[in-house]
This record gives structure tokens, C-alpha cells and sequence, in this order.
């Protein structure tokens, strides 16, 4: 199969969407002619023109409230938000009037919006380019949240974004977004809520998002030459989040670590163990462990940046220590 | 201040647009529509008070009395795919979209008839079938939202309109900076109108605004703008018009600044004094736009006293019966409570 | 001891501390002349003046702004959102400018800030006027997050926010605002990050928060009438959150039930189950079980807003189960 | 429009106010203090450019080339106490608010030496001792703190001043209206200093606001504003005399707006084609406030060629010998990573 970066996967499926589906369009500052900022739209504008590729003044909040009420009338907007921190001074319009309408409406108003960013810590961006955040979007009720770690789940789950009706975040991480993987031609989606084993085993669950999937893998490649089996799970959205797939791999292994860059408190790895907890008690023979960030705001320099975000040989370590439990 | 000069116009020569040319294509059924409509905001409203002291109304409620023009003026030219965002205090908007009195007092009476299907309540009024696209219990965003309808319906080759209402108190909020200039730049069919009744709950404007004038910041967004009577009919339905024109014409939007000022408390069953006089109250009430238009309606002979009364009559036994109505129909199923959260 | 209501008892805080402290000031929408929507200033307006007590235009980004600025040069902000609903316009000023800059400027800058606001589902308020949210702020570092559940708590910790350098959410559940209860009377601080054991018991332990607690007091009330010993703490603030205290009563009674009405994805229930599973894995005899709010927008009618509140009778039915596992 | 008339303004009697009555206070020495803080600022930034090229700077590097006029003109009214907020184009700032060289360098270069120990780089720094309260990655925030700031200096009685540094793109951001509002009901000692180089990364600022104007929106908040050329620093110097003092007396605050223009890349290693032309850059690179002040010394005999070349050439080592230093210095230790959260 073709080769293709995530970022080029998911301009395709948006090339292909926008194509077909006039009422698409797309937000953002410097997504026309410029192409956006990861060039996450670059080539579109000559092909649809500003109407459907529309820079924006630096009013988040301003243009996500816009889009809500074009999504409530008839068309579908795409907020590309660049770094997707920005997207936290449009968190009243998100909250109230985004993720609640299809509900207050009792589902007469459909609420077709994509908000998509690059999260994640990494290249020294610093506190104010380096948020993640999804974790608070899976805690209120409204919104789909899509984490892909690979090219073609980056085609498929946005293809699925692009022709559903509901909210979702789209949060692709900035450490893999030029990342190169098969990624299969024409239309391709991918259901939302429907976990990728990114590699069978018996010991230990790794449960992994966003960019620790790879990093998870290359330090089960490794401790692979010591002969544990680790199997390798990759959520792709934490909303709806598969726990049917988790709590069967957890049958099986007995154990459970969860790999997850952004904050441990009341986090993914949070609700994915208390799930486990209650529907899986029976099936672990040692505690849940997470191994997440370091629950601070991200500092600047090398040396520090490295020292918050979950390297291979954390990983590593976790999952000696989770074996050795 | 052009405020005081609207008042002392209005005093002056109260509804003197009269003789205005731009009321030509207004004919006497229209103007009785105008009429008629904001009677029933008014008989709606008051029931909807009297209804809240009866302990009927379980939430909130914020009545639209003595603002009836502005939203009757506004929605007289608007279609039922036109798209209206409105506020807090969204009654009146909700009945002049279209929504009928049962819809409106069976949501507040939380039952399963509501136009919101007794999810919303007062602050929640939803009927997109025929363009009420909601209602919001937070100040600010249906400035932004009908935006969102003018780009919608910009891009859908469409000649619909987009139309917010919303008070003084919102026009300090960063949505109305980032909505208006939006709108602006990208020439978006949607109108903006700032009921401004000088207060926001308690906070007069003039305390709350560096500036106490509306109408005047079109220009800051290079956007057409203008200040209205609010308490007059005829002149926000003539400023209506002409906005609503233009924006279906693609001429991009316009702000409209209506003077007014709500009689009743902020909402119902909160206290009505320490941040303005009875006086003040007093004297606003007799600028009631609905005696008003009545006695400007006999004096030009566009209605006699009788017709009006039967109007009143017809209003009155409609609203009573929606309240019958809205009490006599069942509340929401509780196993619904989490359906529509996706679509 | 004299009895106060809960919103006396946060006033009287406020006063004794503005009395002492010139430059503490608070600022929101009708907290002057009119004393607070939930009369959380009543009176303080005659005492210290407009600039002290400082009604402000709805520009709740805006005013947390520039409280987040006032905080950093000398002064002493209290916000006051009368619902916190309305602290979500200002989220990226709180989570950016607020929540980092002590970190950010190696502790150079304080930043002695106070959110405060009514929280939670109760007479009808509807979507827009029942979030909690606190949950989001737990998650993110660089807060302390109170929910205190009765009178004398709520001046201890609102006395300890008044004095302390960091941003405290100070969160008020609407349904207690006028509960009374014992005070004490002049200064009454409570540390952060201490829980209280509501009831001593041992057969389970129930963690219940805000407007939970007494509502599970009642259901242990009619439990103990059928012999159950049920043990229910208060964790007062859930950041810090005081896991010992809770570590210590599952290692007695090795069961655990959360209460918690904010939603459950993500939420502190989520945080505690994870904390006990990792750290008191062996003392558990049973699966740990949550009881939340149902995962919606707060619908408006009574009959709705019941059902997504957990009721006394919930409680009782999710202690029976717990026991039952 | 105005723009265009400080442009032909600028062509035509370049730094005319020469002869105006306000410089009365101008010392030969303030004046050359002007010239060397623009200076430090260019030849800093012109360090870092080089240092990104060879890879000493991890994240982004936004310089400040074109627009030295602006801080040096304002900051040279300021004490150490007064409070400076700015954004992500932040080096001009922190250099004229007095950070030294060393601290900014070694800041990029992540270098616990760094003004904010290496946790901040370009876009946070930070040194409090000295009022530069910090520089901020997000577009906005910056203005709300700086009436923060006033806030504080307002209550505590004290005649400081609080100012934020920010760019055209801001003026679209409901930051720029909800904090310029606050600080003009409350009259707070604010200075608003808009930089308005005409560009947000690519957006034309002509393109993203209905009015290409900034400095004349005060009246809209009732505030004082004014447009002044910001390439030429005596005009900013006087603007920001004005400003100040007005602050510092109790009457309130000022949106200054300076146009300006920056003649390097957004940020370095960025792209810079396609949104601007050559010889757009290249005009204004004519209209540079350096070696226009450079001119204006000479021919005003407030200079020789000699004492501005030994400044040139002093500031070169010294911003030489900055890199050097920042060079050196150790990192900062992994575990102090998570020091400081909480106070
Ligand atoms: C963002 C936000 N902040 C605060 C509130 C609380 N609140 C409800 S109505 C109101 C006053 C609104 O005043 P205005 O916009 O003038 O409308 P009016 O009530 O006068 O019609 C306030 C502050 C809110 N609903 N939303
Ligand atoms: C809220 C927010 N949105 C987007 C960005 C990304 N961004 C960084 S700089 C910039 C352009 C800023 O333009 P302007 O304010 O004119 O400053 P200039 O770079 O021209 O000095 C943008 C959009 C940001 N930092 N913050
Ligand atoms: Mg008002
Ligand atoms: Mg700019």
C-alpha cells in the first residue's frame, strides 16, 4: 500500500469530504493560502476557494461560536486551531453551546462540527503550545474525542468526523504528525469507538494514546528479547472509549498499565481503571499502574521538557515493575 | 448623549415617523399583525408572572414586558427559515418567531408539550422547525451564532437572515467584539439587535460601558449601524426592514440599537429596587409601546377601539387557555433523560 | 456553638479577612449594593466601598483577566461568579495565566486569586445555571479546588484561601448555600488537603463530595437501622486530595463507593478508585463502584433533573450492592 | 484613512515634532539612552537570529527587527515598579524593560541563566524583580493583566502604571474590548500599546477587522488614543510622556497605537513569501526607526558619527559576549522540574 504522513492522511480524507459535501467548510488562522500552520490544508484553498477555507482574525472564541450556529443551520464547519491550545478561550461556547444543543433541541438540532489541533508536548514549544486536554472533553457529556497515533487511523477516524453529526476533537499529536504509514486509497473510516490492538500478547495490557503508542512499542520491541508478551492497545477516541476490548485483554493478561502523556489526575487512565476496577476485579492479579506526564505546566528546555513526557525507558521500567508486582 | 435626545424625540412627537416614505408598503393588516403580536408577548408574560407566584414555574423567569416592540418589530420581517439566537430573556423572541403560548408556557411549566419539551425552561427555548434555534441562560453567544446562520447561509447561496437579540449587558462581552467584526469582514447576511433597557440586572449601562451609546459602534467593526426608539413600533419595524433588506440583498449586517427599558423585575420574584427609582419606573411606563401603538392606531385611523378590544379579547382567552393547556399536559418521561445527547 | 448558615459562614471569612487585608478586593456582577445573587456580600458594600466591592460588566474573561494581573502585582482578588457557569468564558485565561504563572516564573510571582461560585444541579436551573465542573480543575495543575459540605468547613477553607498565595477554586453547592450548622467564631482556618470522616464505620467506606454528603449521611442513617457500619468522608478539597485519610478506611473495610453528582468520565471518582487500586490493591475485598450524576446537560423539568441526581434512595441501593459484591 | 496619512506624513517631514513644544525635557542623554536601548534590542535580536540558524534555540524565535522604536520609546518612561505585560513578540520588551542581554540569550538557549531559568524560552519571560511581569505564547491576555496591574496600583494608592505590549492581531480578540472597557470605567493607570505591523503571522490586519484602524476605538470605551508612527521613537517617546503621566495622575488609561512594521519572518525559519511582497518589506525597510534616529541625531547635532559608532560597537561585544555566556551556562537540573507549582 501507499505510503502517506498522518498529515497528508487526514488532508486527504478532507480533500475527499470537501469535495463531495459543499456545505464543508474550514476555520482558522492561516489555513487559506497559507495552508495552515502543519499544512493541514495546504493545497485546498486554490481548490475551494476563501469562502471554504476562511482565515480568521485571532478570535477563537469568536469563530467557534460562529461555526456552532452555521453547524445548527446547515452546513459543517471545520475549526482548525493550529495548536489546539488555543482552543481554551472558546471553552464557554464549546461547553454550553456545542456539546449541549443536540440534547436541549431533543435531537431536532444536529450539531456538525470538527475541532481539530496538534496537541502534545515536544520541539520546546513551551507551556502555551504544548496542552493536550482531552481528558476534559471525555468528561463532558457531548463531544467525541478522536487521539490517533497512526496515518491511516488519522484517514479513517476523520473521514468518520467528517460525515457524522456530533462534536468532535480531533487531536492529532505533534511528535508523529509527519510520521509515514499505509494509509489505503478512497473512502476509508473507521468507527468511532472501536480500540486498535496495536500488538497481541499475553503477560500485560499497555493500554497507550496518542504518540505513547509508538514509544510503547519500540519498549515492548525491547523487553520482546526478554520474552515477555506484552499486548499493545490503542483507544483511537477516548469518547466513546472501548472498554470491552480493554476488559478482555485484561482477562486474559491480568494486569494493566496505562500510558498516557497528558495529566494522571482524572484522567483517561483514571476512568479506564476505575472501569477495570469495577467490571474487571476479578480478572487482576496485580494493581492498575499509570504512567503519565508529570503534573506540572510545560517548561521550556530541553533537559526539563524530557524530563515531564514518558520516555521508552520509563515505559520500560512500568512495565517491569507492573510484571514484577 | 444621543440617549437623551431619542427620549426627548419621543416625548416630543411620539411615533412622528408617520409621514416617513418608507412606510408605503405598510398596510393596515401588517400594522394590526404588529399590533396584535405584541399583545401576545404582553398577555403572555403576565400570565407567565402570575403563574410563577402560583409556583408553576420551577426555574427561572424573565419577562419581556414593556420590550414587546423590538422583538414584534423585528421578527415581522423575518421568514420561518430565517434564524433567530436569542437570551435570558427570550420569550417575547420565541412568540414572535412563531412559537405558540402553550409551547412557550407548557416549557416553562416544564411539561412534555414545552417547545423544548420541558428540557429548557425559560432560558432554553428551542423550535428550529421554525427558526428559533434557541434561547441561551449565558450572555453572549447567540451574537456569534447568528454569525454562524450568515455564514451558513452565505455560503448555501441562500437569502436567509441570521438575527441575534440581546441586551445592553452583553455588548461589554468579548462575543459582541468578535461576533460584530466577524459579521463585518466577511459581510454576513445576520442583524444584531441590542435591546438596550440600561440595565443588566442591577449593573446600569452607564456604569458598566466606557461608552453609554450602542448605535454608534457600527462603524468601529465597518458595519452599519443605528439607534431606534425601542419603544416604538413603527420605528424598529421601519430600521427592521431596511436591515433585513439589505442582508438578504448581501449587503452584510447591521447593528440595531433599540432604546428601551423592562418595567418588571429582573426576573420574577426578585426584589425591584436599590438600583433604580420607582419614578423612574413609573415615568417608563408611560412610554408602554403597546398603549402607545394603540393610540397611535385610533389617532390615524388605522384601527378603531372596538377591533383592538376584540384583539385584546382574542389574546386573552387564547393565553388563558395555553396555560390550561401547559398545566393539564404531562411532565417528560424520566427514562428519555439521556436520549439526544448524540445524534 | 452559634449556628450560620453555610453562605453567612464564607461571609464571615470574607469580612474578618478584608477587614485586616486592604488589598484583598472582590469583584463580579451585583456583588456591591446588592450583595451577591446568593448573598455571598451582603453588607460587606457599606463597609469597604465600590472599589473593594466591585460590580462588574458581564466580561467574565475579561474580569478574571485582570484579576489574574492584580494578583500578580500586590492584590488580593475574589471573584465572585454567582454561578460558575459563567467562569467558562475565562477558562483560558485560568488555565494559561492563572493556573502557570507561579511555575512559569520559578516562583517569582504569587498568584492569591479566589474563584468563587455556586455549583451544581438543583430547582430547576437548567443546563446553563448547574455545572460543578471541578473535575477540569483537579486535572490540571496549579490549582487547589475546595468543596466544602457544611458551614464550619466552608469558613475554615474559605479562611485558609484567603490567606494562602495560590488560585483556590472555592466551589458552593447551591442546595446547602442555606443549610445551617455550628460555626466557630473568630479566626478558623482548615488546611487544604484534609478530609473528615463525616461517620465513623467499618463495613465500607462511601466518599462523597459537596452536596452528596449529606445525603449519604442519610441513606447510612437508615442503613444503621439494619446493622450496617457505613464510614463516610469528606474530602473537603479535591486538590490536594487527602488519599491517606481514604487509603486508611478502604485498608478497614476493603469497600469503596464514590458519591460524586458531577459527571463520572474522567471525574474524581475515577482519581480515587485509580489511587486505591494502585495503592491499596490487597485491602480490597470488592470491586469499587461509583455513583454519579447521569452523563448529560441538566435538563430543566423536575421530573428530569431528579433522575440525573443521585438520590438518597440511589445511595442506599449502591451501599446495599456494595455489600452484596 | 488614517494609515495612509501617517505614512505620507512620515515620507514627507520625517520626525517633524522636532520643533513641537513637548520635547522642552529632552536631555541630550535621554536621547542617546534612546538610541543605545535600540540598539541592545536590534543587536540582540539579531544575535538570536544567527543562534537560531546554528540550532542554540530549541523553540520558536520571534524577533522584534523593525519595531525598536516602540519599547524604547515607551519604556524610557517607566520605573522598575511599573508592570509590563507583552506577548509572544516579546524580546524588545523585556531588553528595554531592562533585562539584560545575557538573561534574554541564555533564556533562548534554555539555560537556567535565562531570565525565566530556562522554563520559558522566546515567548515567557519573565523577571518580576524589574516589572516585566511576563511575556505571554497567547494572543490577548496580556491587555486584562495590564489593567490587572492597574487595578492594584489604583487601590494601593501608588502611582504606578501598568502596560501591555500587543500586536494588531489582538485588537480583533474580545480580550482587547472587555480589558480596555474595565480599565476605562474604572479609570485605571493603564497603557495599552498597540503594534500594529500591519500582519498577524500572514493575515493582513486590513483583512481580519471591519475598521483598519486602531488608534481611533477609544472614544468607543472612553478612553484617550492616539495613532502615532511607531518608527519614530521620538513621536512613541512623546506619546508614551503623555500616556504615563496621564496614568500616573489618576486620569486614566491610553490605547496608543504605533504603526510599525517587521521586516524579518514571523518567526525565524519561517517562511516569508507569499502574503507580502519584496518590495513592500524593502520600502519599509527605508522607513527603519534606527537608522532614522541615527539620521535625525546627526543632523540635529544632538550625536557625532563617533559616539553613536562607539555605542554601535560597545553593544556588539556586549551582546557578543551574552552569547558567549549563554553559551556556557549549565542547563537546568531535570529534578527541579516540578519546583514551584504552588507558591
Ligand atoms: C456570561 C454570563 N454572565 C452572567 C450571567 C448572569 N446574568 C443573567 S442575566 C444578566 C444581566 C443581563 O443583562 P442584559 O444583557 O442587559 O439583559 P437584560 O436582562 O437587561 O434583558 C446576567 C448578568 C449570564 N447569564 N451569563
Ligand atoms: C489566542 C491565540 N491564537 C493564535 C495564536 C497563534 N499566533 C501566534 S502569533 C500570531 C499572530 C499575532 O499577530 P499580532 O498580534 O499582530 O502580532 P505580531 O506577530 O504581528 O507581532 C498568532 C495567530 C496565539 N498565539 N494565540
Ligand atoms: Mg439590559
Ligand atoms: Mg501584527
Amino acid at each position: 500500500m501507499r505510503e502517506l504522513t498522518y498529515v497528508d492522511a487526514t488532508r486527504e480524507a478532507l480533500d475527499r469530504a470537501m469535495a463531495r459535501d459543499p456545505s464543508i467548510f474550514v476555520v482558522g488562522e492561516g489555513i487559506g493560502a497559507r495552508g495552515g500552520n502543519f499544512n493541514t490544508t495546504s493545497g485546498l484553498y486554490t481548490k475551494y476557494g476563501p469562502e471554504r477555507l476562511c482565515d480568521t482574525p485571532i478570535s477563537e472564541r469568536g469563530f467557534v461560536g460562529m461555526c456552532a450556529g452555521a453547524a445548527m443551520t446547515g452546513t459543517r464547519p471545520v475549526v482548525d486551531f493550529m495548536f489546539i491550545d488555543f482552543i481554551l478561550d472558546a471553552f464557554g461556547e464549546l461547553v454550553n453551546q456545542v456539546a449541549k444543543m443536540q440534547y436541549m433541541s431533543s435531537g431536532r438540532l444536529k450539531m456538525p462540527i470538527i475541532l481539530r489541533g496538534a496537541i502534545g508536548i515536544g520541539h520546546s514549544a513551551a507551556t502555551h503550545h504544548s496542552g493536550s486536554y482531552y481528558p476534559i472533553f471525555a468528561h463532558l457529556p457531548g463531544f467525541r474525542v478522536a487521539v490517533p497515533a497512526i496515518p491511516s487511523d488519522a484517514k479513517g477516524l476523520f473521514t468518520t468526523a467528517l460525515h457524522g453529526d456530533d462534536p468532535v476533537l480531533f487531536l492529532e499529536h505533534k511528535s508523529i504528525l509527519f510520521n509515514r504509514g499505509e494509509v489505503p486509497e478512497g473512502d476509508y473510516a473507521i468507527p468511532f469507538g472501536q480500540a486498535r490492538i496495536a500488538r497481541a500478547g499475553a503477560d500485560c495490557t499497555l493500554v497507550a494514546i496518542g504518540s505513547m503508542v509508538g514509544k510503547t512499542l519500540a519498549a515492548c520491541d525491547k523487553l520482546a528479547e526478554e520474552g515477555v508478551s506484552a499486548e499493545v492497545i490503542d483507544p483511537r477516541t477516548i469518547a466513546p472509549l472501548d472498554m470491552a476490548t480493554i476488559l478482555e485483554s485484561v482477562h486474559k493478561t491480568g494486569r494493566l498499565l496505562i500510558v498516557d502523556e497528558t495529566f494522571q489526575p482524572c484522567g483517561v487512565g483514571a476512568e479506564i481503571a476505575a472501569q477495570v476496577i469495577d467490571q474487571g476485579f476479578d480478572d487482576l492479579d496485580a494493581p492498575i499502574h499509570r504512567l503519565n506526564g508529570a503534573h506540572v505546566p510545560t517548561p521550556y528546555s530541553p533537559p526539563l521538557e524530557n524530563a515531564i513526557v514518558p520516555q521508552e525507558s520509563d515505559i520500560e521500567q512500568s512495565i517491569r515493575d507492573l510484571l514484577a508486582e | 448623549m444621543l440617549h437623551q435626545d431619542v427620549q426627548a424625540e419621543t416625548k416630543a412627537r411620539p411615533n412622528a415617523r408617520k409621514q416617513g416614505s418608507e412606510e408605503a408598503g405598510r398596510t393596515t393588516e401588517e400594522l394590526h399583525a404588529l399590533y396584535r403580536q405584541m399583545i401576545v408577548i404582553r398577555y403572555t408574560e403576565e400570565q407567565l408572572a402570575r403563574s410563577h407566584q402560583m409556583g408553576l414555574i420551577h426555574g427561572a423567569c424573565h419577562t419581556y414586558v414593556g420590550e414587546e416592540a423590538i422583538a414584534s418589530g423585528v421578527c415581522a420581517h423575518l421568514r420561518a427559515d430565517d434564524a433567530v439566537f436569542s437570551t435570558h430573556r427570550g420569550h417575547g423572541h420565541a412568540l414572535a418567531k412563531g412559537v405558540s403560548p402553550r409551547e412557550v408556557i407548557a416549557e416553562l411549566f416544564g411539561r412534555v408539550t414545552g417547545c423544548s419539551q420541558g428540557r429548557g425552561g425559560s432560558m432554553h427555548l428551542f423550535k428550529p422547525e421554525i427558526g428559533l434555534m434557541g434561547t441561551s441562560g449565558i450572555v453572549g453567544p447567540c451574537i456569534l451564532q447568528a454569525a454562524g446562520a450568515g455564514y451558513s447561509f452565505k455560503l448555501l447561496r441562500s437569502d436567509k437572515v441570521g438575527v441575534a437579540f440581546f441586551g445592553d449587558g452583553a455588548v461589554n462581552n468579548g462575543a459582541f467584539h468578535e461576533g460584530l467584526n466577524l459579521a463585518s469582514i466577511w459581510k454576513l447576511p445576520a442583524l444584531f439587535v441590542c435591546e438596550n433597557n440600561q440595565y443588566a440586572t442591577e449593573v446600569p449601562f452607564a456604569y458598566a460601558a466606557g461608552n453609554p451609546n450602542v448605535g454608534n459602534r457600527g462603524p468601529i467593526y465597518g458595519m452599519e449601524s443605528v439607534t431606534v426608539d425601542g419603544n416604538d413600533v413603527l420605528a424598529v419595524y421601519e430600521a427592521a426592514r431596511e436591515a433585513v433588506a439589505r442582508a438578504r440583498a448581501g449587503e452584510g449586517p447591521t447593528l440595531l440599537e433599540c432604546r428601551t427599558y423592562r418595567t418588571r423585575a429582573h426576573s420574577e420574584g426578585m426584589r425591584d429596587a436599590g438600583y433604580r427609582t420607582q419614578e423612574e419606573v413609573e415615568e417608563w411606563k408611560t412610554r408602554d409601546p403597546i398603549k402607545r401603538f394603540h393610540q397611535w392606531l385610533l389617532e390615524n385611523q388605522e384601527a378603531d377601539a372596538e377591533t383592538l378590544a376584540a384583539i385584546d379579547a382574542e389574546i386573552k382567552a387564547t393565553v388563558e387557555e395555553a396555560a390550561e393547556f401547559a398545566r393539564n399536559s404531562p411532565w417528560p418521561e424520566p427514562d428519555t433523560v439521556s436520549d439526544h445527547i448524540f445524534s
